[in-house]
């Protein structure tokens, strides 16, 4: 999966160097650890909600590449018909909430929706991840205070990427760890290695366990990196090729490969992986971009049913 | 205030009741009939500051009647998560002015849900706040703000005037599927109307002719109603002048046929709102009928507004400040001579 | 100055009986230690800003029981020339931002008049009272988080009166004590007496040389209770009587009183005081109501250049 | 893209650059001129994310060009303080969009605070901002929302279309006493245009006449002026229409004299405007003329607006969306055949 993910960025900046997507897109490669060690510990009724840094997310979450990249470029088969792009992906059919651009503005709606599923007596909780820069918008201190009062099983998963947009993470932090803010809303934190889907995935485990038997939220941490810039097109002036080298030694796909292999996994079967994910990722693009995009008259099949068709 | 002259179907019970009884009503009986139906908001459950949630906590519990922290956003988002996984929120900004702490939510993110899903849910959520002067509300607690919207596409926009419609469009909004606000008048939450009891829906986009007239229309909603029906009894009573009198009731979706329809008759119009005019429903308004009463309109379009200036506190300004019955009776006569 | 605030008080309720006084009142008896013992350690040069529950603050920084009566009574003369009223006292001629009518929002506003002190290299604080209720809006989170990263000269003042609005203020709060939430921001927080004016007296004067020192802001908070209902009209269905009665038994006047005759002030010259700020504020709210108000066109005078004067 | 038809004053010494180069030089220059214009907004240091910042950070240093965190609420009503207390606080919002998570400052506060001064103090405070559809954004990076500011009272409202004007809007702004929003446009910020050295200031509340014509008026402001002047070139040459193209360049105040004086001699209005039409600035300036230009309009005012939907990200919906220049000649010719 996290093969999966590295390849579909991949694709994706190729793609749009060659103008088959459009607008911004902001791609995770370095951070895949965070989204399949926290889905993989998920179950069908939990609800997800992420940003528009959403491929790794909604791969991991079971949406397929082909229909990302159709989303991605505007295709009439795309997980959302065209209407949200890269930034907006969504799929209610996985429980997955649309993608937010606003930063932290999803968190409220992710709560929401463990306040539906707690008062239905629904199972499942929900998981919402932002970045580092999110801890400083207001809303999402609101939603960590009404989760907690309300004791909603929610998940609170910030992916420390190290920036928010181009500034360094700390630079914007009042404190030293930002897993530390979660005490002002009494609930209970916990810091994870991002660049290690193993140790994600134990971390995310526990916390899920623990949201489950007692209904109330948790904070989970996830130190981790972007290798690519905040979006496409960012000349990255705010950091050195060193240090991006500095954490590509920590790099998720490695060490989990160094792993198996040590546990007796031969080179061969991970490289099967690496080569079926890349081949299917490519048949995906390709598939992708031979579907149709919508129709202009189709722009008013999303809207109200009041909404006047005029200009 | 003149008698209401909301017409209500003849054949419904009716029983007397204060537009916040009404809303209560409206909120009582979808809260029984569905128990999706769940109330959120400030100090709601003790029956929140103008009594409309009065007895709800009791009936429903805590699960139903949700008292939230001093936090708009915030809860105003999560309502909105909840209507996309199955509760149909019905939320209480306390004042229109604190929706503008909520603006991202209600603007941004609420108005964009359903595109954004491809069609896979519904989102039945109601936004219910207050608005306008009752006095001495100052700059920060009289604000009308329903222009806003209007024109960020999204929500069905509906501001009772009557008792009657406080209950029909609240009813119809809780039972939409898409977002829907409810925009009540602080200074109408006291004054008494005929309300048909049981269930009753007014749909959203269909305006109320409260008075026939054929000389001049006046077009308005929410409080400004009240003005035109104190006018056009003057105007009659005084000027011999017939002035028909329309409620909106909606402005999104805004009933132009109706104003349209009036206006082929009477060739002459006013339009009156408390909000300032500046890009607002009457501009709208008054741009819709340039175009589709071109040669009907025997006269300018008038309008009666609120100023283009915040609300200021002090009881002279703030009545300088209101749009008065004396200015739309002086703008339909206007209109009427200049015909 | 406690007592002169009382009696405002008291007056204020007579008057909006009568109907001289318009829209909402939120009064302040109860909480008088806090703005008199606070503004007892502030300067000139330092800066207030408080909320709708103003009165206490305005008179405690030196607003004349007229201009205040006058204010809401929405005459000409007073501070804010009618166009504010009760909600909305400010004077800038004494660095008194108009409080304000939205929740937590003049929190930003006075971090903001710190941030152009500092920037200007000027003296002075910023003190910000706001209430219990206020610490669950995101803004306030926002704005701490500024003001711990820019090191902003501001006295957070809290003022916990164990309600907001209708509500008891622990149902909305998620952890004990609301002093412990400024660790998030990374701010030194202390918690005092809001029912003894030289428990705050020395608390305040305590953080504001640390303001003054290091420059960083400080957090504090004053446990008190207001005895009046939230605004005039409130019924007061949250709360028993005896709950009332027994915070009066901690009554800030009455405790300093006792003081003071313990450390040998004779009685007489407590009842002088009493008697004489009694009169001053019942001459002050007759002198205000023989005020003139605004005439209608005097509308366009606080208004933009620009605005157009037409309907 | 057309040519800018700006017409700047021929004895300025003007040198080519772009929209984006043109908002740098006005804020350097005001910077450099008084020290009290402090810059404010997020990765505003490092130049911002469309490079209108550069190079300020380094001249300045960082107590004049402050990095903020992801708090719009919070710094917008910090610089809303620091504009009382002396500074001349200039703040970007990275995206019009975002304006809606800091509204209460921005339409609560800021709108009110010199009502309450008691004429106390100025309120230098001017808003950067950058709106509208550049291609792929979605429909929370796409939003036309000028219309809000000029509906609730408080802000002066610039949104320039030509680099020059740019500069010269952007440095009235600045030095206005009372707060301004200067709305720049996305799609702009790369275009070039003539812009003139030095001290350059163009008054708020002047339209602007880009383009002489006789049959019909084309009004705008912003991405649309471009649309309109391609408008008149292509009605010129294919249909022998001759358009006057009006540049409003600021909405609030409205100079609706030049648009006036305009309709006088052709008879004929198109009002194009990116934003959804439903209560907006075009609604408003077609409800203005129809009173002001009451016998002089001989057919009815024409609008060309995008759709009230949110902005869908595919690329054949998302130009569905946008007006385009064959709409506005269609509504030129139209309004033209049918005087
Ligand atoms: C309310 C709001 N403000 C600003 C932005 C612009 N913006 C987009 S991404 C971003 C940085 C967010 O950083 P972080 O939360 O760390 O997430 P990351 O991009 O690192 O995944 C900013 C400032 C936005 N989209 N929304
Ligand atoms: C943004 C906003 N939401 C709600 C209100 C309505 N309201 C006015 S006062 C108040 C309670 C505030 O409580 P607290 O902060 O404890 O201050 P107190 O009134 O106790 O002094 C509320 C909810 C408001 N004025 N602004
Ligand atoms: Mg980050
Ligand atoms: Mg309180």
């Amino acid at each position: 999966m996290m093969h999966r993910i590295r390849s579909f960025e991949s694709h994706c900046e190729r793609l749009f160097r060659d103008a088959k997507i459009d607008g911004a897109m902001h791609l995770c490669a370095g951070q895949e650890a965070v989204a399949v060690g926290v889905c993989s510990v998920m179950t069908d009724a939990d609800a997800l909600s992420f940003t528009y840094r959403s491929h790794g997310w909604a791969l991991a979450r079971g949406i397929s590449p082909v229909s990302l990249f159709a989303e991605c470029m505007g295709r009439r088969s795309g997980v959302s018909k065209g209407r949200g792009g890269s930034k907006h992906i969504g799929d209610w059919s996985r429980r997955i909430l649309p993608s937010n651009a606003i930063v932290a503005a999803g968190v409220p709606l992710a709560a929401g929706v463990a306040l539906a599923t707690k008062s239905l007596g629904e199972p499942g909780i929900s998981v919402v991840a932002f970045g580092d820069g999110a801890v400083n918008q207001g809303v999402l201190h609101e939603t960590m205070t009404m989760a907690a009062l309300w004791q909603l099983p929610v998940l609170f998963v910030c992916e420390n990427n190290q920036y928010a947009e181009l500034t360094p993470t700390m630079v914007m932090q009042p404190v030293a760890r930002i897993a530390d803010r979660a005490a002002a809303s009494g609930i209970p934190a916990v810091r994870c290695d991002g660049m290690d889907v193993e140790a994600v995935r134990s971390a995310a485990r526990e916390a899920c366990a623990r949201i489950r038997a007692d209904g109330g939220p948790v904070f989970l941490e996830a130190e981790t990196y972007r290798y690519s810039g905040h979006m496409t097109g960012d000349p990255q002036k705010y950091r050195t090729t060193e240090e991006v080298d500095r954490w590509r030694t920590r790099d998720a796909i490695a060490r989990l490969e160094d792993r198996l292999v040590e546990a007796g996994v031969p080179h061969g079967a991970l490289s099967e992986v690496r080569e079926s994910e890349t081949t299917a990722v490519e048949a995906a693009a390709i598939q992708a971009a031979l579907e149709e995009t919508p129709e202009p008259a189709e722009i008013w099949e999303s809207a109200p049913s009041w909404s006047r068709a005029t200009r | 205030m003149v008698a209401s002259h909301t017409i209500v179907n003849e054949q419904l019970e009716t029983v007397t009741s204060t537009y916040a009884q009404a809303l209560n009503a409206a909120l009582s009986q979808e809260m029984r009939r569905d128990a999706r139906v769940t109330l959120i908001g400030e100090d709601i459950g003790i029956g929140g500051v103008y009594t409309v949630t009065q007895g709800l906590h009791d009936e429903f519990g805590e699960h139903r009647v949700i008292d939230t922290p001093i936090s708009e956003a915030g809860f105003v988002g999560i309502a909105a998560g909840a209507a996309v996984a199955g509760l149909r929120p019905v939320v209480e900004l306390m004042f229109a002015d604190f929706a503008l702490v909520a603006a991202d939510q209600l603007l941004n993110q609420i108005p964009k849900l359903q595109l954004l899903s491809a069609g896979r849910y519904d989102l039945p959520i109601t936004i219910r706040t207050q608005q306008g002067i009752s006095g001495g509300g100052g700059p920060q607690h009289s604000q009308s703000l329903e222009s806003l919207f209007a024109h960020v596409p999204g929500f069905a926009v509906a501001l009772p005037y009557s008792a009657a419609d406080a209950k029909g469009l609240l009813t119809s909004a809780i039972r939409m599927n898409e977002p829907t606000i409810v925009i009540e008048h602080k200074a109408l939450y006291f004054r008494r109307g005929e309300v048909p009891v049981g269930d009753y829906a007014v749909p959203f986009g269909q305006a109320a002719v409260l008075r026939h007239g054929t000389d001049v229309t006046l077009v308005a909603y929410s409080q400004a109603v009240g003005w035109c029906l104190q006018a056009a009894e003057f105007l009659a009573e005084r000027y011999g002048i017939s002035a028909e009198v329309i409620d909106l009731r909606t402005i999104v979706p805004l009933d132009i046929e109706s104003v349209v329809t009036s206006v082929r008759s009477t060739n002459a119009v006013v339009v009156v709102q408390e909000a300032g005019g500046m890009a607002s429903i009457a501009s709208e308004i008054i741009a819709q009928l340039h175009e589709k009463c071109w040669s009907d309109l025997l006269t300018p379009a008038r309008r009666v507004c609120g100023l283009d200036i915040p609300v200021p506190y002090s009881r002279p300004l703030e009545r300088y400040w209101l749009p008065s019955v004396q200015d739309v009776v002086d703008a339909a006569r206007e209109a009427v001579e200049s015909k």
